[in-house]
């Protein structure tokens, strides 16, 4: 008896540095849930491995080698694999968790019925710089010069569209400059930024790019301050390359960063010391093996609720489903994981999938080399963002001929 | 003693023309097609189909195409991944604007749409040849795929750009869309696959053939002898793009059922398929297959041993697969650097010697 | 014709040796040679004859064409070859001169003649050699700044086998040198030939089509014929074979036979039923 | 003067510094490609494992500790030094010499006077292989590598550019010294394979491999000296670039930015990689930056091609190339 | 040197007829940058006649016949043939006029066999299109057999049939040149050019060369023009030769005049021939 969790992984290929420790937080945390508590709910949690490469077709291989072994989650970790997997998980009857990731709009939880993604979308992410940004500039951007910088794929073109109708919303200037994939030569980039002396740059970059950026800002002089990146562009692999140049960079996150976390004695008792470390054992506390830390603690929180809900340690993909749906995490409650202070609340219901939108942004300290949050909790401008869900999803909806229902 | 060609003679040209000559071969083609066609379809699994059988089949379509272009006509493509994109796009912008027609059909108007787009990034090659014809080929797929990623009208105007293959049914079964059932996909793609291998074995065998070839071999040479160099190098192309385009709008259709056209069909993409003409031998159809089967198979087979089997952690799992599988690649050119095709016709030379050494 | 009579001195010597192409073709079968030092011998034989290749199978080059040499041995100056990459046979002495002349197309024809002279010397004996071969050959001094790729035939003959002279051999393997060279010239080159031969004592192996000029300038000769060695002997033995007359020189009993006759001697083949 | 015209020779002259560090990878290509007429696909992965062993080495990294790790249960991973910066360039060059040295003996050797497409695939296996084998070797994770070439804006230029405009250019003290270590290179190179021996056997192996065995040069010397000097250049091209974006995978990639300056600049040409590379970077920088706002972005990658095949459509063997020899 | 001949052409000794002037050179020059391989060079080949162009390595005698299909555009001169003159021309345009040829440096596609190569020498006349091709249907098939079938005869004429699957690749030098031989022939040429097609064979297969040029010659009345070095093949062949030096025109006559050709016999001969 077993509950089965795949972990799809990218410990090679491009984005690998960022991948290895997102893995090993993952990894780690069932290490130290079967070695502290012996599993969930005393059932014992068999993780598997596969290797995509951030690569959609060995997603794809990937998923089919372990959709038949009932995996009770699965959390692609990749925008590509994620869209590809939407239609499939449905059919298969899985269930999906992306958080902060893939299609945004399967919030939607009526259309997309076997799909997470909370807490917050890449929606959310873009409205809660803007509306950082209003609060540090007098709730008025009028006049301002707002930049994205983009990694020209389905990823980076997300926040387009919000931040579109963000500028409209608050009348700053809005324009884009993508940076094609992998993205270590900025040059042309950073030199149009320097002549356009945006006030900021919103930045959506991955992989190399990020660092590359960071690097070319600090070439070009332009204020740390006054960058702003997504969550998957705020983390120490970012930052570190450009030194202390990078001091001052701020990002969104979507989990706390500092601290020293209880659950941190725990992982050095039961998984570092004891040599059961996925990694190298020196990742811990950093902001991709919180994230890995993260994602765990979400299906580790869904298999309880399925398990009580059902009154059974048995749990299936469509019970993992259901509790998601009903899924309510509070702050006492990740405090009971050992990560207080840690993430956002949300409520999952079926009409949303995508929990109420809260990040916060974190600012780079390069001489304590540490990132520090600079905010709480900000939640996004659902005003603006739902109905961008409800037009995306029904879209598809009418595309793929499903019939939302709730 | 039962491998020869002594005994079995020829009473006509066409039968000396024949695609297998040898009986043996002949009727191993003919159980191998009655096993792909009526065997494999009541056992194939969801993962054989997806991991294995379906992208070997469709690879195997862009192999052949690039092979026509590459190792007939001779002149190095480096821009599969941006001609199988127009075949994607096109399927995609025909499916979702006419769905009420038949896949197939949209998959082979796809195939023309790329064979008109492949025919105009040809023409450079009447100036430009060998290595500097990569430089052309090069643009199409740089510059095709940032089409794709920038005109919104490609990708119906999605948030992210992102495309997604719409349901579809043929005789009332799924064949594209989360619902389809692996023997679907299979079959489907086997029917393109076999029929367009067909197809380029008759047109390598006549005289287009022997055009192509004679422009690969020497160009100089077929021009003083009569060929057109522009209209056999174009053909080459509009014909070679077809079937990519073809491969193109099934991987997307039938396999990925989503795609980014970065992603999906980038430079690697372009890659892989040269380098599956090449392992599996240029000029020959049997190659096309080889090499795809090569390239598809060797990386599962690999990581279900090292991962699998051998439970090695998968990054390290990974990384050696890329040792292992360009440590095959170097031992098999210099085994013989004709490819797979070429060691299979010498293992045969040697069976038919057999058991005498020469 | 002998009067620069070898000595008995055996330099290289090939012993039975079988050959094979990529494994499977079989193209010398048994071939055997004894070469004496200083001496001009001539390999003969049709097309297809496995001149070339036995020539190939002692320079080393047979390597870099799949082929291999899977029986017999062949030794240089007693020594076995068999583990030698050419370029160490090229040091040895040993240089070749491939058939179909393959000359560096991108290189000047003074490029070309200079690549000879790779192996070790100081500039001056290089400009002195340099200066041999345009002697030889006045045509290359001509067109010593064109490139290669863009000369006559016959002037990439003259420049492939002047860069092999560039290297001072002792050994030269010459493979058809009067392929495509007009007749005065083939006569000159198997003057130079001769000249070499005399006066440095440098030992030629030649494998000649032109049966005729070789039996003339050479010492002894083998004809090979599909694989195999089928007749060996000094040069005058072979002129006065009835067989060689009538098959490599043309000869019938009353003489040359016109190549128009030919047509009434050879069985004519119908080609329209 | 007008901001424009300010603006467009700034991103002319970054444009420049951009060329010459694309140059330098080209010029790795050339290399190569001039000794053996290989095509060499493994030069961008050259470059990151140059990189990759030049950090390792510093770092005082155990190599193969992951697997070593993996397969003994041990948990290694420094030896607990550090190497100076000059002292582990000249060893990872030492490693680039072995490795020439191996390439040479398990790959070159067998494939003697084979097409060049061949070629070209066998150094496609090896880059597959070593990109895996760098990786079980440092490990995947991205690297901060730092020889101590200064970075970030020249102040220099800056001043200077600022008294004499009234606007001061940006150009980053890294590129600087990337064009001034690309020119001695290039200067160098050429030097040596126009007027030595070994240059002129280099050209004629490109040639014939068979016609140069067969008067004496020895493919092996000179393939393993191609296949050093190349691998020298590598890990040059790996520490500028490098030092700019950290060690990782994508540094492989630049090799995709090399290929249409090869193209324009001639395959076989040296000067042409440098020129090849100065006028992409330059056009490509001028198009993104004027243009590219225009169509969208992110022109650069196509834009270096179609201007590679503007000028190969009348130049056929690129700018500097030797004469594509067409004869019956 | 201008000859007053008869315009319709006579009957040669050996009883073949020799027509009117097939194609006539009217003061060629070709220059390549500095080097002139031809000066302002004249001549005509007339129908049926077996035409031989000699000179010393380097004459331009290649480069003529380059000129003559088309390869090398003359800087100055006119071609004329049959009777017109002969506008730019690609030279696969002049391919399907009815001119075939063979090459100095054997020009076969090594990447294909014995029979495909000669099969390519049948191209201009294949005329089914691409879709019938890829469906195989009734004509392709058809038309595939026809050619098919003159080429065996082509291959059972120059005695290759035994090698008729190997790749050319492997054939040794004299077969290769038979097989463009071949190739040349499968084209059914009204004029064949031969550069030096026995260049690299003994004296036996040279018989077997001759033969085959003969019999051709005679039996289609194909009209050839041959380069060769070997005086005894261009002297026992020929009906008229030309003698090319440095690019220009020294000689040009019967075989017995050019034997006697004082200019001739310095330039290229040596001795005078026997
Ligand atoms: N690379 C090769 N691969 C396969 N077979 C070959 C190869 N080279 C030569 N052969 C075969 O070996 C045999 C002998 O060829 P070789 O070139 O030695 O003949 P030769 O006597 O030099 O003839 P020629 O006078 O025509 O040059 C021929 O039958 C040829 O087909
Ligand atoms: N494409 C070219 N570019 C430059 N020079 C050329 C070219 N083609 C021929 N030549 C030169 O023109 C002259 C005549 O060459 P051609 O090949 O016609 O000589 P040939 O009479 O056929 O001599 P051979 O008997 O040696 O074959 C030579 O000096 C040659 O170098
Ligand atoms: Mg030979
Ligand atoms: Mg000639």
């Amino acid at each position: 008896q077993e509950l089965f969790f795949p972990s799809m992984v990218y410990r090679t290929g491009p984005f690998a540095a960022s991948g290895i420790p997102l893995a090993d937080g993952y990894a780690d945390y069932f290490t130290l849930l079967n070695e502290r508590d012996g599993g969930i709910g005393g059932v014992k949690i068999k993780l598997t491995e596969c290797e995509t490469s951030y690569n959609t077709e060995k997603g794809v291989e990937c998923y089919e080698g372990f959709k038949g072994q009932k995996p009770l989650l699965i959390q692609p970790n990749s925008t590509g694999i994620a869209y590809q997997l939407i239609p499939k998980v449905e059919a298969d009857g899985l269930t999906m968790l992306t958080p902060g990731l893939g299609r945004t709009s399967v919030k939607n939880g009526a259309v997309f019925r076997n799909t997470f993604n909370f807490p917050s979308n890449y929606w959310d992410g873009a409205s809660i710089i803007i509306k950082h940004l209003l609060a540090e500039n007098g709730d008025d951007l009028k006049g301002k010069k707002i930049t994205l910088l983009y990694h020209n794929s389905a990823y980076g073109k997300e926040p387009i569209r919000t931040l579109e109708e963000l500028s409209k919303k608050h009348g700053f200037e809005f324009n884009t400059i993508p940076v094609d994939s992998p993205g270590q030569e900025q040059k042309s980039q950073w030199l149009q930024i320097r002549r356009d002396r945006p006030d900021f740059v919103i930045m959506w970059g991955w992989g190399v790019m990020n660092s590359a950026a960071i690097q070319e800002a600090a070439n070009v002089r332009y204020p740390m301050e006054n960058i702003y990146g997504s969550w998957w562009s705020g983390s120490e692999n970012d930052v570190r390359p450009a030194g202390a140049g990078a001091n001052g960079y701020k990002s969104l996150n979507m989990h706390g960063a500092n601290g020293d976390y209880p659950i941190f004695a725990d992982l050095t008792k039961y998984v570092k010391d004891a040599g059961k470390s996925a990694g190298a054992g020196d990742q811990i506390g950093s902001i991709m093996y919180l994230r890995g830390i993260y994602e765990g603690a979400l299906a580790h929180l869904a298999v309880l609720k399925a398990q009580a809900d059902n009154n059974t340690k048995e749990v299936t993909p469509a019970m993992m489903r259901d509790a998601l749906e009903s899924m309510e995490v509070t702050e006492e409650i990740m405090a009971g994981l050992g990560l207080p202070n840690f993430a956002p609340p949300f409520k999952a219901t079926c009409e949303n999938h995508g929990g109420d939108g809260y990040a916060l942004i974190q600012q780079w300290d390069a001489s304590a080399g540490k990132w520090n949050a600079i905010t709480d909790w900000i939640q996004s401008d659902l005003e603006v963002i739902d109905p961008l869900v409800k037009a995306d999803s029904e879209a598809y909806a009418k595309e793929a001929g499903i019939t939302p229902k709730c | 003693m039962l491998y020869r060609e002594a005994g079995q003679f020829k009473t006509s040209y066409r039968a000396d023309n024949q695609t297998f000559p040898i009986r043996i071969d002949r009727i191993g083609y003919f159980v191998l097609l009655a096993v792909a066609f009526l065997v494999v379809p009541f056992f194939v699994t969801d993962y054989m189909a997806n991991a294995v059988l379906v992208p070997f089949l469709i690879y195997a379509i862009a192999a052949l195409g690039l092979n026509i272009l590459t190792g007939y006509c001779g002149q190095v493509s480096l821009g599969t991944g941006g001609f199988m994109a127009v075949g994607a796009y096109a399927v995609y912008k025909l499916m979702t604007a006419f769905p009420e027609v038949n896949l197939a059909i949209h998959v082979l108007l796809a195939g023309g749409i790329t064979a008109l787009v492949g025919t105009a990034f040809g023409l450079p090659s009447l100036r430009i040849k060998g290595f500097y014809l990569a430089v052309a080929t090069l643009a199409a797929q740089f510059f095709l795929v940032w089409l794709f990623n920038k005109v919104p009208w490609f990708y119906n105007y999605s948030a992210s750009g992102m495309i997604t293959a719409p349901d579809r049914t043929l005789f009332g079964v799924n064949i594209a869309g989360p619902a389809t059932a692996a023997w679907a996909k299979y079959l489907f793609c086997l029917v393109f696959t076999v029929a367009l291998a067909w197809l380029a074995r008759n047109l390598t065998r006549g005289s287009t053939g022997r055009k192509w070839m004679a422009i690969r071999d020497m160009d100089i040479a077929a021009e003083i002898i009569g060929v057109n160099p522009l209209r056999a190098k174009l053909s080459a192309f509009a014909i070679s793009s077809f079937f990519i385009g073809v491969a193109g709008a099934l991987f997307f259709s039938v396999y990925l059922g989503a795609a980014e056209v970065g992603e999906a069909f980038g430079i690697n993409k372009s890659f892989l398929v040269l380098f599956m003409v090449i392992i599996g031998g240029l000029g020959s159809i049997f190659g096309s297959f080889a090499g795809a089967a090569f390239l598809v198979v060797l990386p599962v087979v690999l990581k279900n041993i090292l991962v699998g089997q051998l439970g090695w952690p998968t990054d390290l799992a990974a990384h050696i697969e890329l040792m292992i599988v360009g440590a095959l690649i170097v031992t098999f050119l210099i085994l013989e650097p004709h490819g797979l095709a070429q060691l299979w016709r010498v293992t045969k030379e040697k069976l038919r010697l057999w058991p005498f050494p020469h | 014709m002998l009067d620069a009579a070898p000595t008995r001195e055996t330099v290289l010597e090939v012993n039975n040796i079988e050959v094979i192409y990529n494994h499977v073709i079989l193209v010398l079968k048994g071939v055997s040679l004894t070469v004496p030092k200083g001496g001009i011998t001539a390999l003969l034989g049709g097309n297809g004859a496995g001149k070339s290749t036995t020539l190939k199978a002692i320079s080393g080059l047979l390597k870099s064409e799949r082929g291999e040499v899977t029986k017999g041995q062949i030794l240089y100056r007693g020594e076995n070859t068999a583990d030698k990459d050419p370029a160490d046979l090229v040091r040895r002495g040993v240089i070749q001169v491939m058939e179909g002349r393959h000359c560096f197309e991108h290189l000047t024809v003074e490029e070309n003649l200079l690549t000879g002279s790779y192996t070790g010397k100081n500039r001056a004996q290089v400009a002195e050699d340099l200066e041999m071969v345009y002697n030889y050959f006045p045509r290359l001094r001509e067109r010593r700044k064109s490139q290669a790729g863009y000369t006559s035939g016959g002037e990439q003959q003259m420049c492939a086998i002047g860069r092999a002279l560039m290297s001072r051999p002792e050994t030269i393997l010459l493979d058809e040198p009067s392929m495509g060279l007009a007749p005065q010239l083939v006569e000159q080159i198997f003057e130079i030939v001769r000249e070499v031969n005399a006066r440095e004592g440098v030992t030629f192996l030649l494998a000649e089509q032109n049966t005729n000029v070789a039996l003339r300038y050479a010492h002894t000769g083998y004809i090979l014929e599909s694989g195999r060695v089928v007749m060996e002997g000094t040069a005058q033995e072979l002129r006065e074979n009835p067989d060689v007359a009538e098959f490599y020189l043309g000869m019938s009993d009353k003489g040359r036979k016109s190549f128009r006759d030919v047509r009434s001697y050879r069985r004519r083949k119908r080609w329209l039923a | 003067m007008s901001d424009t015209i300010l603006y467009a020779m700034e991103v002319t002259v970054n444009g420049l510094m951009a060329g010459v560090l694309y140059a330098l990878v080209a010029l790795g290509f050339v290399l190569i490609f001039k000794a053996s007429g290989i095509f060499n696909y493994a030069q961008g992965v050259m470059a990151l494992f140059a990189a990759l062993t030049l950090v390792g080495i510093q770092n005082g990294q155990i190599p193969f500790a992951h697997l070593i790790n993996a397969m003994f249960g041990t948990q290694l991973h420094h030896f607990g030094w550090k190497v100076p910066a000059v002292l582990a360039i000249l060893l990872t060059a030492l490693v680039m010499v072995g490795l020439a040295i191996l390439v040479e003996r398990y790959v070159l050797k067998h494939l003697v006077n084979q097409e060049p497409i061949i070629l070209f695939m066998a150094t496609i296996g090896l880059a597959y292989f070593m990109e895996g084998f760098g990786d079980v070797m440092w490990g995947a994770d991205i690297k901060k590598l730092d020889v101590g070439i200064p970075q970030g804006m020249s102040e220099t230029v800056d001043q200077i550019t600022y008294n004499l405009f009234g606007y001061g250019f940006f150009i980053d003290t890294l590129d600087i010294v990337a064009a001034v270590v690309a020119v001695i290179l290039v200067v160098t190179l050429t030097l040596f394979s126009q007027y030595s021996k070994q240059g002129r056997a280099l050209r004629a192996v490109a040639d014939d491999h068979q016609a140069a065995l067969s008067v004496g040069i020895s493919l092996r010397f000179i393939w393993v000296l191609t296949w050093s000097i190349a691998g020298f250049v590598a890990l040059v091209a790996g520490i500028m670039w490098g030092s700019k974006s950290g060690v990782q995978f994508s540094l492989s990639l630049i090799a995709l930015k090399a290929l249409p300056v090869l193209m324009l600049g001639g395959f076989t040409s040296i000067p042409g990689a440098i020129v090849g590379g100065l006028i992409i970077g330059v056009g490509e920088k001028l198009f993104e930056f004027f243009i590219g706002p225009m169509i969208g972005g992110a022109t650069e990658n196509w834009f270096a091609y179609v201007l590679a095949l503007l000028f190969l459509v009348f130049r056929p063997q690129g700018l500097f190339g030797d004469r594509i020899i067409e004869r019956v | 040197m201008a000859q007053a001949l008869p315009t319709e052409g006579w009957i040669t000794a050996d009883g073949r007829k020799i027509g009117p002037v097939l194609m006539e050179m009217k003061n060629i020059t070709l220059r390549f940058g500095g080097v002139k391989a031809i000066t302002d060079i004249s001549f005509d080949i007339r129908e049926g006649e077996i035409r031989a162009i000699i000179g010393p390595n380097g004459a331009g005698k290649s480069s003529m016949l380059n000129v003559i299909s088309g390869f090398y555009v003359p800087q100055e001169g006119e071609v004329w043939f049959r009777g017109a003159k002969r506008p730019p021309m690609k030279p696969y345009e002049v391919a399907r006029q009815g001119i075939a040829r063979t090459f100095q440096n054997i020009a076969l596609f090594e990447g294909m066999s014995v029979l495909d190569n000669i099969m390519t020498g049948r191209l201009t006349m294949m005329e089914t299109n691409l879709a019938q091709q890829a469906l195989w249907w009734g004509k392709a098939a058809r038309e595939e057999d026809e050619h098919r079938a003159a080429v065996e005869r082509i291959i059972d004429f120059l005695e290759i049939q035994h090698i008729r699957k190997t790749p050319v690749g492997r054939l040794p030098y004299g077969l290769k040149k038979r097989v463009e031989l071949a190739r040349a022939l499968a084209a059914e040429p009204k004029l064949l050019l031969l550069d030096e097609p026995m260049a690299g064979m003994n004296v036996e297969e040279k018989e077997d060369m001759c033969r085959f040029i003969l019999d051709v010659n005679d039996e289609f009345g194909t009209t050839i023009a041959l380069i060769e070095h070997d005086m005894g093949v261009v002297m026992d062949l020929s009906d008229r030769v030309v003698v090319m030096d440095y690019g220009k025109k020294i000689g040009d006559g019967p075989p017995d005049e050019i034997r006697s050709n004082k200019a001739v016999i310095d330039a290229y001969l040596g001795v005078s021939h026997e």
